[in-house]
């Protein structure tokens, strides 16, 4: 059919018709939906806008749009085999979220995890941590208009910590390294050197942010004192991570749980005081700082020995009957996994909880009152994988 | 001087003219000059959208196009063709015929400004007496087309788009017309060429151009403001601001009237800075009077791509701003400010030659920079935080 | 026919559509976009006048259209604006519904 | 100030802008098709299996064991196992595989099926150029595609691949003695008793 | 009397009546802008240049504007149920096409005392700055005074919803 | 902290007829939980947050987990009373039995709560829930009013297991679609038949490709049938 | 070139035209494709990796990632399509200005990939839209993607503009619209189009 | 010397319009010669992010828009008589410039009060 044929028909039918003017002209609110396609949504996610005006009256999230049934698969597959279903929960950070399942496994079965692969692992999340926070903050800034410079700079850094992650584990994101007592392969001396290569280069790095973003003034116009989140609503709603952090509370599993090696390494908590966009920024570059620290303990500290409880089992994998809640301060927050036996080969109950889905409890609130423009910079600033949202 | 370098295409366009019979040479010598501004421009449009490719690509540590002709110079052709041979869609509730003026109701208005702007030496269509007034009124029509746009897609991120970009269209506007008003008052005309004159004059090699003057600096300051913000450039991007309104009042353009609305826009920000360039840059006059040999039109586009790299470098730079702090920072800041620079430049004029005009214009604009920046960053709570840190 | 006289016709004729608007729509923007209209009839007479008058030099005419623009483009925001601030209140921009509302 | 910090944000491009021009730091782009980022030996893509001998079919160190079908989280490798037993490469017999399918547009890269086989049949490869506008045909690989040469194995893994021989010679070393204690036990009990005829290792 | 005084003459009109005519809000303001181009054009030929884009500038960069916002504002752009006429149009039409003949008549009547071709004026924007502030000074106050008096006024009557939200 | 049984005391305590009761762990991670009565739970949610020493003002998790109907072999003691000859004497003597029983157990869809403290840095505190049974008892009262962050996980808990939340400010599906029926969590749900074609097939995906294969023909022939 | 040989002679100088026309034409779209900014999950982040500073998708004249599906020539199903998803992808297909394409990157997108087993997933997007490069991996290397995108290059390079084998986008009796999928009660209906996904028979 | 100048504005007007018109009727024309267009429902419907559009988008708008184009108008009037004046500025005396001063000013007063007022706060 050609175009103007097609137009004609359809005009025929109304299509083109505007529509009556209705009784009560009442200023209405405008509904506008915000996603799954949507720029600034880091994927599917859709806000449901109302506006009164560009003020945002009503907001509702809808979340589903990237549930790929992981809990279901966990199920009905060994224990084994969601770990590397476990890498594609928050896309971003696959090692700590190996860590956090292999963490929960472990507390189940009992099992020890030899000294080196603690390190490794903390090596390892702490470079997730690092690329995480970046990149977060990269999208963030990309929502704010600025036409990718932040981010090509964060993806940049991130390449080298990429490619250290290849090297080791053989994959860029997909890494499934971590092994229920251990690590997979072993880190070799020149892996390590050129680990520590890549943190001699990261404060540099992150001075560059800084000298770019913090101080612009665009930039604190826009963040500060937008998306305010009050500490006693944000432990409320279970809020964890940088985010909760930025609210002023000083809780980070990592001192909490000392789960890992954690309380051997000197690090300090940074916290906001306001609770606004511009706190949760500041906080990821600062927490940043603090793993370059971690970072470089860990690579100077770090033993010899076997990366393998030698009790540990590959296949037959069998837990007693039982349950276990193991947790990790994931760079997004707390990354946990419940997880119920029932003596066979696979779990019966496999839970993954979710610090984005969590974190996103209030964004409502944060929005309410504000501007439709500051709302993909809340969203922004919350930092979410939707991988790990719908699962 | 070399004379006919300087006067090229003016000698060119007679010598071709003088082929023709007299009764036509008026026709022709109009026609020759109009199809050279019809043609070259929009060749400078693809220049510049590769200049921005291949300079954002640097500044993010890459390359840029690079693949299509050689240095990726054919890319803007490339992306022609395609544009040319795209279906064009034109959704059903749209009112048609004002979508398909729109684009090119944009790109008349844009084209009728060139006819005001001295290229050259004797390098102008018509020199008017009413030029930069002529200049403004047909600025003023493009918001009418950006309108038209965003309307008649009947979308809502088109409207709110295009109602966005009206909106900081006439605010800036104001602005725009204020500080040329600053540079008329001492040039004593309105036509462009006189201004350019005004300017070409050199004491110890240097030249009168407005900028070297505090009013003239102010006034250029708040010219570039207001004239990223006229031609949506970032960061004062936002009525097509991706993030939020997905792609503003081209939303629902495809094929070659997106591509229209592109070119609109880089002839758009050709045409400001050119006048920018002429007001306060001196024109087509050479930078030192020792330089004056050089064709006075390789001046001009010379400092019409500098003022198109700076516009590329603010983009790759900067993230961009709320529509309200768009607006309050239009009304609150620049047009005061500019108000003020007026009243400067009429003192900078009662009080005659002397280094006093200086030290007392200077300081005045200074100190109520200062104090008005100040002010306005204390009111919308804006400044750089300490933060505290838990063990 | 003189050229005055035919600038005057052209002001007429638009002077009358932009009555006609005035006096037969309802909405009340369209009410006051013939009002326009009828200004800017008249400014062209005054223009016109001015072009052809004795006095072209004495610019009488000229500033007159001028101060003319600046006043009918006052009127034309006080005017929208008591249509938006009616809108508001009648929500209607209908005037025969709201001189029934009033009645 | 109103200002200064935009203006540290434009020293900071600009300087990435110069600095793209003289430094491998700032200029971090490979230009893939020509230039290639040095492969990493520890990159996995997809798995192959390894066959040892000049003949891809014969030289398979597959048993057909389907530990790997199992234990494949997706379960995109498919099996069919042989009726009859062949000679492998150390001239064990063996069973074999009639059918190895793996579906590469369901694998996930990862790694389970060459961590659980036990016979070090299956390992990753590198090769990631295989985008297709055949979804069947081009992405579904059977035995003979998958199949790779040891002498490739240890082209893309050295360290792992010499690894693995060592590993297997040692296996081996140990089976055969093994072997020809059995040999020699039966031998011993042979000397009482005919010799039962020779079948394959159990 | 040229060719280009009958377009320009034919665009005004044209888009003054499509102004009065049209259907939808938004296309009577956006033929409202054609009639102000043509009105502009016409001051052009009318030797009165700076008038002319003065028009451009404030009618097509403001007015409309402000009206196409005004539709918004008001919803304007939807037709309504009943007609887009007043009842009583029929009176306007009558009251309308008595004036134009009345002016008609009485233009075409003094055509024979019109005055014809005279001197191309030669006013710069120069002389309408130096009259503006000379002869003119007291208007030109008295324009700022009302200017001044419109924004207070306009700005009073469309507020409202601000304050309400305060 | 506490331990289990401390705090079973103090919620009795607070909330007297609670019947708590607690759900020992044999796992090494050795966490143990209180299963509570869904009646009181809102009280001893509200006493664990607002308690002072315990302080559980973080609930961190919530689970659904689905228990079927189970068939139980268990061996049940019988006590009988035979009358039997004991030293010649007829006596009346007890005597128990072991008899293997089946029954029907019963299943349940539970909820599964992890608290934590924010202020005093403990936990976790487990508290469960069960509802009367599977398919139309499947009733709970909401702890969203006390914690915030179960305002998603309830809801997911309601659309991928079907629980009902009392009390629960807007309880509608979270990941699948509103039309969506079934509650695919739970352990006896069925997928959809959309296994059109399978390169890699696999036991019972191969079995439901072919029968899906064999509905879709026969479908297809009844069709052409029906047309005729 | 795909025009027939014997077409191009008989055709003469006007084949020759045609034929020029149809290299401009091939060169412009192959060197002008614009992707639609459109992410999905996973493989979306190597997505983004490769238009990055170390791959570089721009030095193929690739960078203009449009939001809006009206100027986008690309749609990039970078992830899993869920069922819940899947409507949607599909519309933004629909909505897309002809000539359009479809690279499926990653294993999800061309059948699910990892998470088939999920009651929530699509198994495969080209069950509702014809993909044209299909990349395996999960997720793709960036090179991979970019190795996708040079094959698109080449596919679209050997489209002829006439002639039966003409693509879709020049044919006007080829479907241009391809319907949504509702969201049913236990599933999506249909659970594939018909027009676009035969179950394909392969010979083993 | 002004009707030339009209004249060239007038060739450039019709050339601008070319220069627009141009492209797009050779788009029309290569879509009927090869490419036919080929609208459908779906294509031709609103785009809301892949959803289906809900709502009419010729909705109502707050009148903050109109506060600042009425701004916006009384400036522009301003700078129409501002331009004949700067354009005299350098042959005037400071009566005159006084005269000027007292016009801006009074505009500057009505800004203020508008600013006073929170007219100028976008909200
Ligand atoms: S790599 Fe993983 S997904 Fe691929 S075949 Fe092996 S086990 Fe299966
Ligand atoms: S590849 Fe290994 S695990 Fe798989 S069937 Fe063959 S021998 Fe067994
Ligand atoms: S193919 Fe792999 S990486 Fe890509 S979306 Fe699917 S799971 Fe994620």
């Amino acid at each position: 059919m050609t175009d103007t044929a097609f137009r004609r028909e359809k005009m025929e039918e109304g299509w083109n018709r505007p529509p009556l003017i209705e009784e009560d002209g009442e200023a209405e609110l405008l509904e506008v939906a915000m996603g799954p396609h949507h720029p600034s949504t880091h994927g599917v996610f859709r806000m449901d806008l109302a506006l009164d005006g560009e003020r945002v009256v009503r907001l509702k999230p809808v979340f589903g749009y990237l549930h790929r049934n992981h809990e279901k698969i966990a199920e009905g597959i060994s224990y084994l085999a969601s770990m590397p279903y476990t890498d594609r929960l928050d896309y971003i950070c696959s090692l700590t979220n190996n860590w956090a399942y292999a963490l929960a496994v472990e507390k189940l079965v009992g099992q020890q995890v030899p000294e080196r692969a603690e390190y490794i692992r903390v090596i390892l999340a702490e470079f997730t941590r690092i690329q995480n926070h970046a990149s977060s903050i990269g999208f963030l800034i990309q929502e704010m208009g600025a036409s990718g410079t932040p981010l090509m700079y964060a993806f940049r850094e991130r390449e080298k910590i990429l490619d250290l992650f290849e090297e080791l584990t053989g994959s860029r994101m997909m890494c499934n390294y971590m092994r229920f007592g251990g690590c997979r392969v072993d880190t070799s001396a020149a892996w390590l050197d050129a680990a520590r290569k890549v943190v001699d280069g990261l404060p540099g790095f992150v001075d560059e942010f800084e000298n770019l973003l913090s101080t612009n003034e665009i930039l604190m116009a826009r963040c500060q004192r937008v998306g305010i989140l009050r500490p006693e609503l944000a432990v409320n709603a279970g809020i964890t991570g940088p985010m909760l952090r930025a609210s002023g509370v000083n809780y980070d599993i990592r001192k909490v749980d000392h789960y890992g090696i954690y309380d051997r390494f000197k690090f300090r908590v940074p916290l906001g005081d306001h609770g606004d966009i511009y706190d949760r920024y500041m906080v990821r570059i600062l927490e940043m700082r603090e793993s370059i620290t971690i970072l470089n303990q860990a690579l100077r500290d770090i033993p010899g020995g076997p990366i393998m409880d030698a009790k540990a089992k590959i296949r037959g994998f069998r837990p007693k009957p039982g349950e276990a809640y193991g947790r990790i301060e994931a760079p997004k927050g707390e990354l946990g996994f419940y997880l119920i036996s029932d003596g066979g080969p696979n779990p019966y109950r496999y839970r993954v909880r979710p610090p984005s889905l969590i974190n996103l409890t209030v964004l409502e609130d944060m929005c309410l009152g504000s501007n439709v423009a500051d709302v993909v910079l809340i969203f922004g600033s919350v930092d979410i994988v939707l991988g790990e949202v719908d699962r | 001087m070399i004379v006919w370098m300087d006067q090229f295409f003016v000698l060119l366009r007679n010598w071709l003219v003088g082929f023709l019979p007299v009764s036509l040479q008026g026709f022709a010598g109009v026609l020759l000059s109009v199809v050279t501004i019809v043609l070259l421009f929009p060749a400078l449009f693809a220049l510049a959208v590769w200049l921005e490719r291949k300079g954002l690509g640097r500044m993010q540590n890459r390359l840029g196009p690079n693949r299509v002709g050689p240095f990726g110079l054919l890319q803007p052709i490339a992306d022609g063709i395609k544009s040319l041979t795209k279906e064009d869609i034109v959704p059903l509730s749209a009112d048609a015929p004002v979508h398909f003026l729109a684009p090119v109701v944009l790109v008349v208005a844009v084209f009728m400004g060139f006819a005001v702007l001295p290229m050259g030496r004797n390098m102008v269509l018509v020199d008017m007496d009413a030029g930069l007034l002529f200049y403004f009124a047909m600025g003023a029509s493009t918001e009418l087309a950006v309108f038209m746009a965003g309307w008649s897609s009947r979308n809502k991120y088109s409207l709110l788009g295009a109602m966005r970009a009206v909106a900081q269209m006439i605010s800036y506007e104001v602005v725009l017309l204020l500080s040329s008003v600053a540079v008329v008052m001492i040039s004593g005309s309105l036509s462009l060429t006189k201004i350019v004159e005004a300017q070409n004059h050199y004491t110890w090699g240097l030249p009168h151009w407005y900028i070297f003057t505090p009013w003239g600096l102010a006034g250029f300051i708040m010219y570039a403001i207001a004239a990223t913000a006229e031609t949506n450039r970032s960061p004062f991007d936002l009525p097509e601001g991706e993030s939020e309104l997905v792609a503003g009042y081209h939303t629902e353009y495809s094929g070659f009237k997106f591509a229209l609305f592109f070119l609109g826009e880089y002839l758009a920000m050709f045409s400001i800075s050119g006048l920018g360039s002429t007001l306060f840059l001196g024109g087509w006059s050479a930078p030192f009077s020792f330089l004056t040999w050089v064709p006075s039109w390789i001046w001009f586009f010379s400092k019409l791509m500098l003022s198109v790299f700076v516009f590329i470098w603010m983009r790759g730079t900067l993230p961009r701003l709320r529509q309200d702090q768009l607006m309050n920072f239009a009304w609150k800041f620049v047009l005061p400010f500019t108000l003020l620079n007026l009243m400067v430049t009429a003192l900078w004029r009662f009080m005659g030659e002397g280094w006093e005009r200086w030290v007392v214009c200077s300081a005045i604009l200074v100190v109520v920079y200062v104090v008005m920046a100040r002010v306005s960053l204390y009111k919308e709570h804006i400044r750089p935080r300490r933060y505290r840190y838990a063990d | 026919m003189t050229p005055l006289t035919g600038y005057l016709l052209v002001a007429a004729l638009l002077f009358a559509i932009g009555l006609a608007g005035a006096l037969t729509r309802r909405n009340a923007i369209l009410v006051l976009i013939g009002i326009e209209l009828m200004l800017n009839a008249a400014n062209l007479n005054l223009i016109a006048f001015w072009r052809y008058g004795p006095h072209p030099e004495a610019l009488t005419g000229m500033m007159f259209a001028i101060f003319s623009i600046a006043v009918a483009a006052a009127e034309a925001a006080v005017g929208l604006g008591l249509v938006i601030s009616i809108h508001r209140h009648a929500h209607t921009t209908d005037l025969d519904n709201m001189n029934r509302m009033k009645g | 100030m109103l200002g200064e910090g935009i203006l540290k944000g434009m020293a900071e491009t600009a300087r990435n802008f110069v600095g793209s021009y003289f430094s491998a730091e700032r200029m971090t782009t490979v230009e893939y098709p020509e230039e290639r980022i040095a492969p990493i030996e520890a990159a996995r893509v997809f798995p192959f299996l390894v066959y040892d001998t000049e003949n891809w079919e014969a030289g398979l160190r597959c048993v057909a064991c389907q530990i790997c079908e199992k234990e494949c989280p997706p379960k995109c490798i498919f099996i069919e196992k042989s009726k009859d037993k062949k000679p492998d490469a150390i001239g064990k017999p063996q069973f074999y595989p009639t059918r190895f399918d793996i579906d590469i547009s369901v694998c996930m890269s990862c790694q389970i099926c060459v961590e659980v086989c036990p016979f070090e049949a299956i390992k990753m490869d590198n090769v990631f150029e295989l985008a297709t506008d055949d979804r069947f045909g081009g992405l579904l690989l059977d035995r003979k595609e998958l199949a790779k040469s040891n002498e490739y194995y240890h082209g893309i893994h050295p360290t792992e691949a010499a690894r693995v021989d060592a590993r297997l010679a040692a296996e081996k070393v140990k089976a055969d003695a093994k072997s020809t204690a059995a040999v020699v036990a039966s031998a011993v009990k042979g000397a009482e008793r005919p010799a039962p005829p020779a079948a394959g290792g159990v | 009397m040229s060719p280009v005084f009958y377009l320009i003459s034919a665009m005004t009109v044209a888009g003054g009546l499509a102004a009065v005519l049209l259907k939808n809000t938004v296309h009577c303001a956006l033929a409202l802008t054609v009639a102000f181009a043509g009105l502009a054009l016409l001051f052009l030929q009318l030797d009165a240049q700076f008038a002319g884009f003065a028009q451009i500038l404030v009618y097509i960069g403001a007015v409309a504007i402000l009206v196409v916002f005004a539709i918004l504002l008001t919803r304007g752009s939807e037709t309504p149920k009943d007609g887009v006429y007043s009842r009583n149009w029929p009176i306007g039409l009558v009251i309308a096409a008595a004036v134009f003949s009345v002016l008609g008549w009485a233009v075409l009547q003094s055509a024979r005392v019109l005055p014809n071709e005279t001197a191309v004026p030669k006013v710069t924007v120069l002389d309408i700055g130096n009259a503006l502030v000379g002869r003119y000074v007291l208007p030109l106050e008295i324009v700022a005074l009302l200017l001044t008096a419109a924004t207070i006024g306009a700005v009073i009557v469309a507020l409202h919803e601000k304050e309400g939200a305060k | 902290m506490k331990t289990m049984e401390e705090i079973k005391a103090a919620i009795e305590a607070a909330a007297p007829g609670a019947g708590v009761e607690i759900v020992p762990n044999p796992s090494p991670s050795g966490q143990h939980s209180l299963r509570i009565a869904p009646s009181h739970a809102v009280a001893v949610a509200t006493f664990l947050r607002d308690d002072a020493e315990l302080a559980l003002d973080f609930l961190s998790n919530v689970t659904g987990v689905d228990w079927l109907d189970k068939e139980v072999t268990e061996k049940v003691k019988v006590t009988s009373t035979v009358t039997k000859t004991v030293d010649d004497v007829e006596q009346d003597v007890e005597e128990t039995v072991e008899e293997t029983r089946k029954r029907v157990q019963p299943g349940c869809l539970e909820v599964v709560y992890h608290l934590f403290s924010s202020a005093l840095k403990h936990g976790p505190v487990i508290l469960r829930m069960k509802t009367m049974n599977r398919t139309d008892q499947v009733e709970l009262p909401s702890l969203t009013p006390i914690w915030r962050s179960a305002e998603f996980q309830e809801r997911e808990v309601f659309d991928l297991y079907g629980v009902v939340f009392k009390g629960h400010p807007d309880l509608r599906r979270l990941l699948m679609w509103d039309e969506f029926k079934d509650h695919p969590m739970r352990r006896d749900y069925v997928d959809p038949d959309d296994y059109e074609y399978e390169p890699t097939p696999h036991d019972a995906v191969l079995t439901r490709a072919n029968a899906h294969k064999a509905a879709e023909e026969a479908k297809a022939r009844e069709g052409t049938g029906a047309g005729l | 070139m795909a025009v027939d040989e014997g077409l191009k002679i008989e055709l003469g100088k006007q084949g020759v035209f045609v034929t020029t026309i149809e290299e401009l034409y091939n060169w412009g779209r192959r060197n002008s494709v614009w992707p639609m900014q459109f992410g999905l999950a996973c493989c979306a982040i190597e997505m983004i990796a490769t238009t990055m500073a170390r791959y570089d998708l721009a030095r193929f004249g690739a960078e203009v990632f449009r939001p809006s599906p009206r100027q986008a020539d690309l749609m990039i199903i970078s992830g899993t399509v869920t069922k819940k998803m899947a409507p949607q992808v599909v519309r933004l297909y629909n909505q897309m200005a002809e000539p359009r394409y479809v690279i499926a990157m990653g294993a999800c997108a061309i059948s699910g990939g990892p998470f088939k087993q999920g009651y929530n997933v699509l198994k495969g997007i080209d069950r509702y839209i014809p993909v044209d490069v299909h990349i395996p991996g999960c997720p793709p290397r960036p090179e991979a993607l970019i190795q996708a995108f040079m094959t698109l290059q080449k596919k679209i390079d050997e489209q002829p503009l006439t002639g039966a084998g003409r693509p879709r986008h020049l044919d006007a009796e080829a479907q241009g619209e391809f319907p949504v999928p509702e969201q049913g009660a236990h599933d999506l209906e249909p659970t594939s189009n018909k027009g676009v996904w035969t179950v394909p028979v392969v010979i083993r | 010397m002004a009707s030339n100048s009209y004249f060239s504005l007038a060739v450039l007007f019709l050339a601008a319009l070319g220069f627009g018109l141009a492209p797009l009727v050779l788009a029309w024309l290569w879509g009927k010669a090869f490419s036919p267009a080929k609208p459908n429902a779906i294509k031709n419907s609103i785009y809301e992010c892949g959803l289906e559009s809900r709502g009419d988008a010729w909705m109502q708008f707050r009148s903050a828009y109109y506060l600042y184009a009425i701004i916006f108008l009384i400036f522009d009037v301003e700078a129409v008589f501002l331009l004949p004046f700067a354009v005299a500025f350098t042959g005037l005396g400071a009566a005159a410039c006084g005269a000027m001063l007292v016009f801006v000013l009074m505009l500057i007063e009505g800004l203020a009060w508008a600013w006073a007022k929170g007219v100028l706060t976008w909200a």
